[in-house]
């Protein structure tokens, strides 16, 4: 059980690799990908950026509380930060479970908190030269749900 | 007292700057972003963030030491 | 979108990268791997046997459900056949989505639908030297409530 | 008629086979089933049983055809 911020790509499959359990029989996985659109924009690149030290401590919780509500072996999360292009990887999620709907559970609970409550932000560089730091409205109206700030 | 600043996102634009120390008569959270507010210009609402005191989620009305660093924290968009 | 019978190997990074598109925003991927024990038994490997033309239009029509029900962009699964060891892959789902809550759903309900629906089967070989076609009876129960057989 | 049985899983253990060429007077595959359940000595309820009939899922009572490709399908256990 791990989360990890990481200036270079992901490598998918050797973070998959060390997941591999002879008694888990099912793993679930998500994968943020750099689109090249967002809101109509069209997206050249962006930075992401993370406050590490609060990240860490918070996506640690989430993994932590995606363990004790769901029936999984192991969960573990990787974030890009830095300069990505369109069609990279800005985030990564895996969990293995001895059964398949745990795992889809904790998996989309995991990203789900994690685009809430974990400080990270997203510059983006669009194509017409400018750019911007990113809002991301869905979940500013999950934070507010959530009452972790307020309308 | 002094306290370091943290910078992330739109902050960094707004203050030009990643990090800082920072005097000030502010005992809380609250009190400092209405000092900074006024000193850059910032109009963002403080409802609409949260705040990290030494690296934790914190309240906006808990009393700060002298030392603390202490962050702004605007809507995330990882993922 | 496609259904795929695979005598060898799956290589799930050659069929993740199939999927990349730059205006998908999501990926999500199910994998299922052959556990050491089953029920209480401990397996050493295993044999998936399929019926072929069945499977494939059988597949095709709950891939296409699932493109159908969900808004996603792609899917795609890979069934292996044959002897497979423990720690293999049995089945690769993946999908991609604008938006990752309709790539949760879809990928779920592909390895849902298939476990009832697919005409494949497994002969597990157990360390105490047995074998047997394994009757999957939550799969033989939903088939059941979906009207396919009866009790 | 002569119809093609073709056999999974638990049912080539049975047979002893994977497919046959099966001469039958059996017009459907209810018919056939009860037929095969004799010579064979299976006791494999046929409710718990799917039909396909040239590679489509089918239907117990339907009529079946000279040469049709015919195979019973127990629960299924992929994934």
């Amino acid at each position: 059980m791990y989360f990890e911020i990481s200036e270079t790509p992901i490598d998918i499959i050797e973070r998959r690799t060390r997941m591999v359990q002879y008694h888990a029989g099912g793993y679930v996985s998500f994968e943020g990908w750099i689109r090249d659109h967002n809101h109509g924009k069209e997206v050249r690149s962006l930075e992401y950026q993370a406050y590490p030290a609060l990240a860490g401590t918070e996506a640690e919780k989430i993994l932590q509380e995606a363990k004790d509500q769901f029936a999984i072996d192991d969960c573990d999360v990787v974030h890009r930060v830095g300069h990505l292009d369109v069609g990279e990887i800005a985030v990564w999620v895996g969990v293995t479970a001895a059964h398949r709907g745990a795992a889809f559970d904790a998996c989309e609970y995991i990203i789900d908190e994690l685009k809430i409550r974990v400080p990270i932000w997203k510059n983006e560089h669009y194509l017409n030269g400018k750019s911007g730091w990113v809002e991301c409205h869905e979940c500013k109206k999950k934070a507010i749900e959530k009452g972790l700030i307020h309308e | 007292m002094t306290y370091q600043l943290l910078y992330f996102a739109m902050f960094q634009d707004w203050a030009g700057k990643n990090e800082e120390q920072f005097s000030s008569a502010a005992a809380t959270p609250a009190a400092l972003y209405e000092e900074l507010c006024k000193k850059y210009s910032i109009n963002y609402p403080q409802r609409q963030l949260r705040v990290a005191v030494n690296d934790q989620f914190a309240n906006w009305e808990q009393p700060l030491n002298d030392g603390d660093r202490i962050a702004f924290i605007p809507p995330v968009a990882g993922g």
